[in-house]
């Protein structure tokens, strides 16, 4: 027993590190890769006895600076909720990894132990309340600072995450149509198989226009570029236009976090989670029959870094997206979301609906 | 002028949107690998960056690039500044303040008792060198790290400008 | 009385005139050097060329004299090659001595330069090297690499000073102004030539590097060096505060007045300026508390002052109270003086005229024995039939006892000699001294008011002729200290007077109103001249 | 032989005393003035006789006398000019040294005239040996009484002051030696007033030069209109022509006005020497412009000189060979200028230094095309501005030796070198 | 930045009919896109701008008044913080007027010089413009790319004019100094990178659909009120009003160069940032021209080949040893390394009572001494007859007019200034109402409004 809860709670360290750590890295990578993108080098000064590590300091010194800083709450504000708004933001956002596998099930000392904290069976359920319980942390947040600013922030925000969580639950739909189950290792595990025996059938592959639409929503729903309204940084601020220190610090590493979520999701949805093509627990199936036998820790391990390529891939990808493009108005979200995104969800979930009849 | 509408393609936003980003991550990989083979040691490979490692890194001005001020000397380490005062009357924002004192050689007659310039004033558009007979202040030292605590920092005396 | 055209101008001139004069009346410029209306005519520099109709040569403007139906241009391109020619052979040996030359600004070299030179050099010879910097005499200093030879200030020696003190030397392009051997520029009308100098040659020793001359603003008024009451002109520097050692006033220069001093002043007078921005001066009043004098503001001080006025009045009647003005006072400022302790006080032992032991004299010139400005305007104003004689007092050493003393602007410790300054002023139970500048007589004060300069006043002068003349404000009253008509006016309004004057222009309309001598008269009527008070004698030296 | 009017009896002996001199016929002329005519008819005569000034600017010299106010209260005043200082000239020397006496009697004539009874007589300094002559001559005048109170018994006063100049050439110009005279600098005065009207201390002066003077005595002797005929019209007999320079006979001749300048050299100088070729010829002294060796036939008198851009001057005649190089003989000239500048006027002062200056460059080759221009635009400017006509007499040769022998000014800019002597390396 | 007009009663218990009210929102001055020097305070209906009003005045130097203080050329700083993204056309503008009031031609070649050196400016402008304008639609990197672009042209104007932003290059009667050697060759090798930069922002937003729907038809305003207004430059361009300073009433050498004067129709956003577009290529093309074309090399200056320092120079002549010195080539400061005496003449008028002397004449002889000093010197300087002038130019917002009156004194007795933007803040609020929250912030970079220019 004790030994199952170290376990799990060794797990969920792992993920929490690894999150909070992805998340963090994320704000050097934001830095840098826009820098390199737009011709400049981007943060480097932070040092360490001088060691500077082309910059990656830079993300303990904003830790620093976000801890000691003034935590400033707006006079008129209210105190409870302006302080409560980023934690639910923060929390709603990293419960939601709870449920995403890392790996397949390892065999260590004769247990098995799954690479996820947890695996639910309606674990994609899960993930979707977690996501909609963070639309809170920003309607709280805009209405507690008792600012206009904020106030518009909060809205946007409340009512483009809405929308496009809709979107998200049609294309998930047909994911789960495919692969028939509502657990992500489930969902993981099916997309090892192949087509025609050579096609991985990642979600991808099976669900093309739904992997686009979750994407687009998906970005939709971190709130940043080119759906950054509730931001909005040189019109209306955002929603957290009157945070500051680590409160401030929170939101902040919320969207990364929630960048992290979706590119989980992505890639747990429709490229395959950790699968890697041709790569099953004893070696490499190769097509055309050939084995190539692999110790299964290897594997474990190959699978496990397969995954966080791929998370790290439609981060970076999320970030050149963020850096390209400019932003949508309100209503041309709203509209993009309700008249595009949105019936091209339910049309994909027709056609998926058809094939799968018509293949069965 | 020609502003033709988008065509359906252009409306479904992705191909742009992909155009864009290929644009952008060309810029990316580019970059990078300058970048990187600068870092493993092909120093003769262009910059990734057009930005400068400031102070490390230094931009380097033009000749004519008017910056911090001197005061140009005689061979015996004096000022050759003459004190006439063409410098404070021609400059707009009023930032020089010039004294005269006698000099002992009569072929001199005058030189600065004081010569102070206020750089907190300062708005560097070198009419002071323009306005200069003697040949006596410069603004070529390349200096413009011209910062200090107080306004009174601010303001260069005859020696910091003979420097 | 020949009529002449200049420029298709016209003009109607007496007999006599010389172009360059009839010019001047036409508000043509002609360039001179050596032609200066206070002197003889030398014609040497040759830049006042012009063309007259009918005459072959050029001739110089300040020695042709005008005849009827004379045509003169002066814009011929004959005319114009001439004088651009003459002013490049002025320069060619002219050292580049304008960074240090306190003339630039105010030199006719470079002003004609741009208005009828604007010739490129081609100049391609070293210049003759000549003595620099030489000082000539106590106020006055020589370069003779500068000069160009005008000799005006020769013929300034030789005709208005008559002290014959300088030459020119030397022959052709050698030549140079020098001192006459065993002779210094010493003389008391010796600045004048810095003035006539149309160039950097002859520069003043008091002001030299002291303040750019184009820094400098400019008030007419009148000297308070003595009763001639030569205008000048008072040239302060109010913006750039870092020059002269922070003075205001850097120079006065003599203002002509074809009536009193013409085109000149005496040295005494010139350099008499430097009371005004002395540490000396007084900027706040000041009350004696033990030995030491403590300061207090205006709004205290003039209730004490009134406080005393009103209790030796009390205490021993008006006959207790002494009020001694100055003839260094303003005409606005003496009957201000008589208008409150005089006619609202009722105080009638008002007298100004304090012996004083300096035996001081004229000279066949200007400068005249009495030192004071303002000794007409003062007879005129307190004297108007009041029968009191201070002298008397003084002189006769009484040990009567009076309760108030009210001195204006006046040394008495100076003027009488320690001793019998202490023993009369010992004679008042309270001393009020209101001047500018700190002495030995405002420390024996009790309560002391700073009062302002004339440089800092508007008011009028009347000299020993009886010529009323207006002084302007060039500066502000320095600190606390005010204008001396408003330091009573102050006094007098705590006392319960309330005058109501804004300006001395006010007071000046009360004045000609009230005093007879000066009926009739006014700002406007005074004008830049002055004018002359009707029917009046002269006061003796 | 032509007639002489001056130099007549002078031609193989000198008249240094009273007796010789009146040998020779001398003071009749005085006498038949003195006791016979009066000052009017004097004037008239020497009017009629058509003299001009004798000086250098050729001002009829009858006119100049009648200038003289005739009933002014001041004092009136002779001057003699006897400041010879034109280089190239020396006619006053050769009459007082062969007949002073010619000259003293010429004052008392023409100070009769003028109404003057106090004459000065301004040497030049340099003059010491003829000022001691004259001195003697003074005397000697006085003693027989040629001189003094009540001259010939005429009643008619005369007092004769000699003076010595102290050297400078502007003493020669008239103000400037009046100037001189009265003990002060010698810078001649702003005219107007002239010194008829406001002369020596002030009062009406006449100043003549020693050749004039000396011609009036045989004006009277032998009649205006015979001394008129001497020479041409207008400008009425004889001349003293000062021959120097590259000839064979270089000296003073007495000559006719109107003689062409060729006779001058040829006939009477005796013609080149050692025949070289003429190259020009300066007909009036160092201050007019030059002629070459084209122009020489032109007539020697004022108005014909002056038609081909030249002056006559005071008659001194240089005559220069074709070795001379002419760069080098207007920078001498230029020199002498700049020396003598008397430093008054800012064009005269300043120009003659500049041009000096810059010629000096030039002769040295250290100088540019352009600057040719630049000295005759200089002396262009100083011309005509200023007091006295120094300025110009610096001014004109300068215009004239560049613009007639102005290949020789470029070759040595250009070639740093003489194109006389291209051997002379400067 | 919270106001909301009507206070709340603090009496709870009077129940209250729910009444709509208008949402007031300021924006500004302290707000990122308003740059702390102009204020909006919007009222809005949902997003909906119902109402706005433009408050200026929060940058005030006193820039008319400022001039009165100092001589002529003294005010030339002062013009470079108008429009401090192009200096140069401020710069220029202001001193045609003084050249006009005084009479006096400048040379050709200066002519030149100040067109392409406008031009450069507008290019500064307009890329300054269009990249904050697209930051302020998200588009950072947009807006990096042509900020580096104009990086390049600032070297350029800092290899001229000897400072990137306050110039201080114009001169009455000329420029600071002529250009400086290689400059055609590097110019025209920026104008190809910034031509780079132009084709990716081309690609990166002209056809993309997000910004396109983000600026077509919005922010638009009529043909009228943008006449009625008083509209110049890019905006009444877009709007299709055909006007353009340099085609119009043309200045410097512009007639004699080709371009375009490119128009839109609808005055949107997207308008206004095609006619900005274009106009930097035609910018680029008439730079280009003005390059091929510019007058006069280095003149042969007749000088003997010597160079001697400036300070020798000095020295030598304040001796009096000034034989020799007029044949002497000076070797100046570096600051004023474009007044060499074989420029000199080049670039600036030759009047003498405008001009400062070449700095060879002020150092080595009395004339220029003395001229220098006459135009330095309080009280003298530049003196122009009295009068008035106005000179205008297309600065990059829009007609920029200077309107100089003199006293016949040293110092100017009236500058106004005619500035684009002020006109178009009198009417930008028609460009808002109507539009939402969101294109405020867009709208307003559109228009470029500069707060140098607002200040009176």
């Amino acid at each position: 027993m004790i030994v199952n809860i170290g376990i799990e709670l060794a797990k969920v360290l792992a993920v929490l590190i690894g999150v909070l750590n992805l998340a963090a890295i994320l704000t050097w990578m934001e830095r840098k890769q826009s820098a390199v993108m737009q011709d400049r080098i981007g943060a480097n000064r932070a040092s360490i006895f001088g060691f500077r590590m082309f910059g990656l300091f830079q993300v303990l010194a904003d830790g620093l600076k976000m801890f000691v800083k003034e935590d400033f709450i707006p006079a008129q504000g209210h105190r409870f909720l302006h302080g409560l708004a980023p934690f639910v933001a923060a929390f709603f956002a990293l419960i939601g990894f709870a449920a995403i596998p890392f790996g397949d099930t390892i065999h260590l000392f004769g247990r098995e132990i799954p690479l996820q904290i947890i695996d639910l069976n309606v674990g994609i359920l899960y993930i979707f309340a977690a996501m909609s319980l963070g639309i809170y942390g920003v309607v709280l947040a805009g209405w507690a600072s008792n600012n206009n600013y904020a106030f518009l922030g909060g809205m946007r925000g409340s009512s483009q995450m809405f929308s496009y969580e809709v979107t998200i639950g049609a294309t998930i739909l047909g994911v789960l149509m495919i692969f028939e189950s509502m657990s992500l290792q489930q969902i993981v595990r099916a997309q090892g198989q192949l087509l025609w025996g050579i096609v991985p059938k990642w979600g991808v592959i099976v669900q093309p226009l739904g992997c686009i639409l979750f994407l687009v929503a998906g970005i939709a729903e971190t709130k940043r570029v080119p759906f950054d309204l509730p931001e909005g940084e040189s019109e209306i601020i955002g929603f957290f236009v009157e945070y500051s220190s680590m409160k401030f610090g929170l939101f902040m590493l919320t969207d990364f976090v929630e960048t992290v979520l979706i590119a989980a999701l992505v890639t747990t949805l429709f490229f395959g989670g950790w699968q890697v093509p041709y790569l099953m627990a004893d070696g490499w199936h190769l097509p055309g029959g050939t084995l190539l036998a692999w110790p299964q820790w290897l594997v474990a391990i190959t699978q496990v870094i397969a995954y966080a390529i791929k998370v790290f891939f439609f981060c970076w990808f999320m970030l050149l997206v963020r850096w390209t493009l400019p932003r949508f108005r309100y209503d041309q979200l709203m509209r993009l979301g309700w008249q595009m995104i949105f019936p091209l969800s339910i049309l994909n979930l027709l056609a998926t609906a058809v094939v799968i009849l018509l293949l069965n | 002028m020609n502003r033709r509408d988008l065509n359906f393609a252009e409306r479904l936003y992705l191909s742009e949107v992909f155009k864009g980003l290929w644009l952008t991550s060309g810029h990316f990989f580019s970059n990078m690998k300058k970048h990187l083979a600068r870092q493993l040691g092909f120093t003769r490979i262009e910059k990734g960056a057009v930005t400068f490692q400031y102070p490390e890194e230094r931009r380097p001005f033009s000749p004519r690039y008017r910056s911090r001020h001197r005061l140009t000397q005689r061979e015996d380490g004096s000022p050759r500044c003459v004190a006439c005062m063409m410098c404070e009357t021609a400059c707009p924002a009023r930032c020089i303040y010039i004294v005269a004192g006698e000099h002992p050689d009569p072929n001199i007659e005058k030189y600065p008792a004081r010569f102070d310039i206020d750089l907190g004033v300062c708005v560097f558009c070198g009419f002071c060198v323009e306005a200069c007979p003697e040949d006596a202040i410069r603004m070529d030292t390349g200096i413009v790290e011209i910062a200090a605590y107080s306004r009174k920092e601010m303001i260069y005396h005859i020696e910091d400008l003979l420097q | 009385m020949p009529t002449v055209t200049i420029n298709q101008k016209s003009l109607t001139v007496p007999e006599g005139t010389t172009i360059i004069q009839a010019a001047e009346q036409l508000n043509i410029e002609i360039p001179r050097y050596c032609y200066h209306p206070g002197l003889s005519i030398a014609g040497s520099c040759r830049m006042c060329l012009v063309e007259i109709e009918k005459m072959p040569k050029l001739q110089p403007a300040c020695n042709t004299r005008v005849t009827d139906g004379m045509v003169v241009t002066t814009q011929s391109p004959k005319v114009k090659e001439a004088v651009s020619g003459v002013l490049e052979f002025l320069l060619i040996n002219h050292p580049l001595d304008c960074p240090v030359c306190d003339q630039a600004g105010e030199c006719y070299l470079q002003e004609y330069y741009m208005k009828f030179g604007l010739h490129d050099s081609r100049m391609n010879e070293n210049k003759i090297k000549r003595h620099k910097a030489e000082v000539i005499g106590p106020h006055v200093i020589l370069d003779t690499e500068r000069c160009v030879l005008c000799s005006r200030c020769v013929r300034f020696v030789r005709e208005v000073s008559r002290s014959h003190e300088i030459g020119i030397f030397n022959r052709g392009g050698q030549s140079e102004i020098r001192l006459l051997p065993d002779q210094v520029l010493d003389n008391n009308y010796s600045g004048n030539v810095v003035d006539i100098c149309p160039v950097g040659a002859l520069t003043d020793r008091d002001f030299r590097f002291q303040c750019r001359v184009w820094y400098l603003s400019k008030a007419d008024s009148v000297c308070n060096g003595c009763s001639r009451g030569c205008n000048i002109t008072v040239e302060a520097n109010r913006q750039r505060a870092h020059h002269g050692e922070g003075r205001r006033v850097m120079r006065l220069k003599p203002r002509f007045n074809k009536e009193v001093n013409r085109w000149w002043i005496c040295d005494i007078g010139r350099y008499g300026y430097k009371f005004i921005d002395d540490p000396s001066r007084l900027i706040q009043p000041l009350e004696k508390q033990g030995d030491e004098l403590e300061p207090l503001d205006w709004s205290t001080a003039a209730e004490r002052a009134v406080g005393r006025i009103r209790e030796a009045k009390q205490r021993g009647g008006a006959g207790s109270i002494v009020i001694v003005a100055s003839p260094q006072l303003t005409n606005e400022d003496l009957f201000v003086t008589r208008k409150f302790f005089g006619v609202d006080l009722g105080i009638d032992q008002i007298d100004f005229r304090i012996p004083d032991k300096n035996t001081l004299s004229d000279d066949d010139f200007l400068l005249r024995a009495d030192r004071n400005p303002n000794t007409r305007g003062a007879e005129a104003i307190l004297l108007d039939g009041g029968g009191f004689d201070l002298q008397r007092i003084i002189e006769s050493a009484s040990t009567q006892s009076f309760g108030l003393l009210y001195l204006c602007e006046q040394d008495l410790v100076k003027k009488l000699g320690s001793e019998p300054a202490r023993r009369f002023l010992g004679q008042f139970d309270y001393v009020i001294y209101q001047g500018s500048n700190e002495n030995e007589t405002s420390g024996l004060a009790n309560l002391v008011l700073p009062a302002a300069t004339y440089a800092e006043v508007n008011g009028t002068f009347t000299n020993f002729e009886g010529r009323v003349q207006r002084i302007h404000a060039g500066i502000e009253p320095l600190g606390d200290s005010l204008p001396a008509w408003r330091v009573i006016c102050k006094l007098a309004q705590t006392a319960g007077f309330d005058y109501g004057y804004e300006s001395a222009a006010e007071v000046f309309v009360e004045l000609a109103q009230t005093v007879t001598e000066f009926e009739g008269l006014s700002y406007e009527k005074i004008g830049s001249e002055g004018m002359k008070l009707p029917e009046t004698q002269p006061v003796p030296a | 032989m032509p007639e002489l009017a001056l130099l007549t009896h002078v031609q193989h002996r000198n008249l240094m005393t009273v007796e010789e001199y009146r040998q020779t016929g001398g003071y009749e002329a005085l006498r038949k003035v003195l006791l016979e005519m009066k000052p009017d008819q004097v004037i008239e005569e020497v009017k009629k006789s058509g003299l001009r000034g004798r000086g250098g600017a050729g001002f009829p010299t009858g006119m100049k006398w009648s200038f003289i106010p005739k009933n002014s209260e001041k004092p009136k005043y002779m001057v003699v000019n006897s400041d010879e200082s034109e280089p190239g000239t020396c006619k006053d020397r050769v009459i007082i040294e062969k007949t002073p006496f010619l000259l003293l009697e010429g004052i008392a004539i023409s100070s009769y005239a003028v109404g003057s009874s106090t004459c000065y007589l301004y040497i030049r300094g340099e003059y010491y040996d003829q000022a001691m002559i004259l001195k003697q001559a003074i005397e000697d005048a006085y003693r027989h009484g040629f001189l003094g109170k009540n001259i010939l018994g005429s009643g008619y006063n005369l007092d004769v002051y000699l003076h010595r100049g102290a050297g400078a050439y502007i003493c020669g110009e008239e103000t400037g030696l009046l100037e001189s005279l009265e003990g002060k600098k010698g810078w001649p005065r702003l005219k107007p007033p002239f010194p008829a009207i406001s002369g020596l201390y002030g009062c009406p002066t006449c100043v003549n030069n020693v050749e004039t003077l000396a011609a009036v005595v045989s004006i009277i002797q032998n009649g205006g209109d015979w001394y008129a005929a001497l020479g041409t019209p207008k400008n009425g007999g004889t001349r003293l022509f000062c021959v120097s320079g590259h000839v064979k006979k270089p000296g003073t001749y007495e000559l006719p006005m109107g003689i062409p300048l060729r006779s001058i050299i040829y006939d009477y100088a005796g013609g080149m020497k050692d025949d070289r070729k003429l190259k020009a010829v300066i007909p009036g002294g160092s201050s007019v412009p030059i002629l070459t060796a084209d122009e020489i036939d032109v007539k020697m008198d004022f108005d014909s000189v002056a038609a081909i851009g030249s002056l006559l001057g005071s008659g001194g005649v240089v005559v220069i060979n074709e070795d001379t190089c002419m760069v080098k003989a207007l920078l001498r000239i230029a020199r002498f200028y700049a020396h003598e500048s008397c430093g008054q006027c800012t064009p005269c002062r300043e120009g003659t230094t500049w041009l000096k200056k810059t010629l000096q460059r030039v002769y040295e080759g250290d100088a540019r095309q352009a600057e040719l221009d630049q000295v005759l635009s200089i002396a262009f400017n100083m011309m005509g501005t200023t007091i006295c006509p120094l300025a110009d007499a610096a001014a004109m040769p300068v215009r004239s030796y560049i613009q007639k022998f102005r290949h020789e000014f470029e070759y040595h800019v250009q070639h740093k070198c003489c194109d006389v002597k291209p051997a002379v390396r400067i | 930045m919270t106001s909301e007009t009507e206070t709340t009663s603090t009496e709870p218990s009077q129940p209250k009919e729910l009444t709509p009210r208008a949402m007031l929102l300021n924006v500004g001055p302290s707000h990122p896109a308003m740059h702390g020097v102009i204020r909006i305070v919007t009222q809005l209906e949902g997003e909906t701008v119902e109402k706005c009003e433009i408050e200026i005045g929060y940058l005030h130097r006193g820039f008319e008044k400022s001039c009165e203080q100092g001589g002529y050329n003294q005010a030339v700083p002062y013009t470079d913080r108008l429009n401090y993204v192009s200096p140069l056309i401020n710069n220029f503008g202001y001193v045609m007027a003084v050249e006009k009031l005084l009479g006096i031609q400048v040379t050709e070649r200066c002519e030149y010089i100040r067109v392409i050196m406008g031009e450069i400016s507008r290019v500064t402008d307009h890329l300054t413009c269009v990249a904050a304008s697209a930051m302020e639609l998200g588009a950072m990197t947009v807006f990096l790319y042509m900020i580096k672009a104009r990086e390049f042209l600032w070297e350029l104007v800092e290899d001229v004019t000897g400072a990137r932003l306050t110039i201080s290059y114009g001169r009455v009667g000329g420029v600071s100094g002529d250009l400086p050697d290689g400059f055609k060759e590097k110019a025209l090798g920026v104008f190809k990178e910034v031509r780079k930069v132009l084709v990716e922002v081309d690609k990166l937003l002209t056809r993309n659909r997000i910004f396109v729907d983000r600026t077509k038809g919005v922010g638009t305003i009529s043909r009228a009120d943008a006449i009625g207004y008083g509209f110049t430059g890019p905006v009444a361009r877009s709007v299709g009003i055909d006007y353009d300073v340099r085609r119009d009433q043309p200045y410097g050498v512009y007639n004699r160069l080709k371009f375009e004067v490119p128009l839109g129709t609808r005055g949107d956003n997207l308008d206004r940032y095609y006619v900005r577009m274009q106009e930097m290529e035609q910018s680029l093309r008439i730079a280009e021209q003005a390059l091929a074309t510019l007058p006069g090399g280095a003149v042969n200056v007749d000088a003997s080949g010597n160079v001697i320092e400036a300070r020798d120079m000095v020295d030598r002549a304040k001796m009096g040893q000034t034989r020799g010195v007029k044949q002497t080539l000076v070797q100046l400061s570096p600051n004023l390394e474009g007044l060499q005496d074989p420029r000199y003449k080049q670039v600036v008028a030759s009047d003498k009572r405008a001009v400062l002397p070449a700095k060879s004449n002020t150092y080595g002889n009395i004339e220029g001494l003395m001229n220098h000093f006459m135009l330095i010197m309080e009280g003298y300087g530049i003196q122009p007859p009295k009068g008035e002038a106005y000179a205008c130019v297309e600065g990059a917002n829009g007609e920029l007019g200077f309107y100089v009156v003199s006293d016949g004194t040293g110092r100017p007795y009236r500058v106004r200034v005619r500035p684009p933007c002020f006109a178009l803040m009198a009417g930008v609020h028609r460009m808002l109402e109507g539009f939402m929250m969101a294109d405020i912030v867009p709208t307003f970079g559109s228009i470029n409004m500069i707060a140098g220019e607002l200040d009176r």
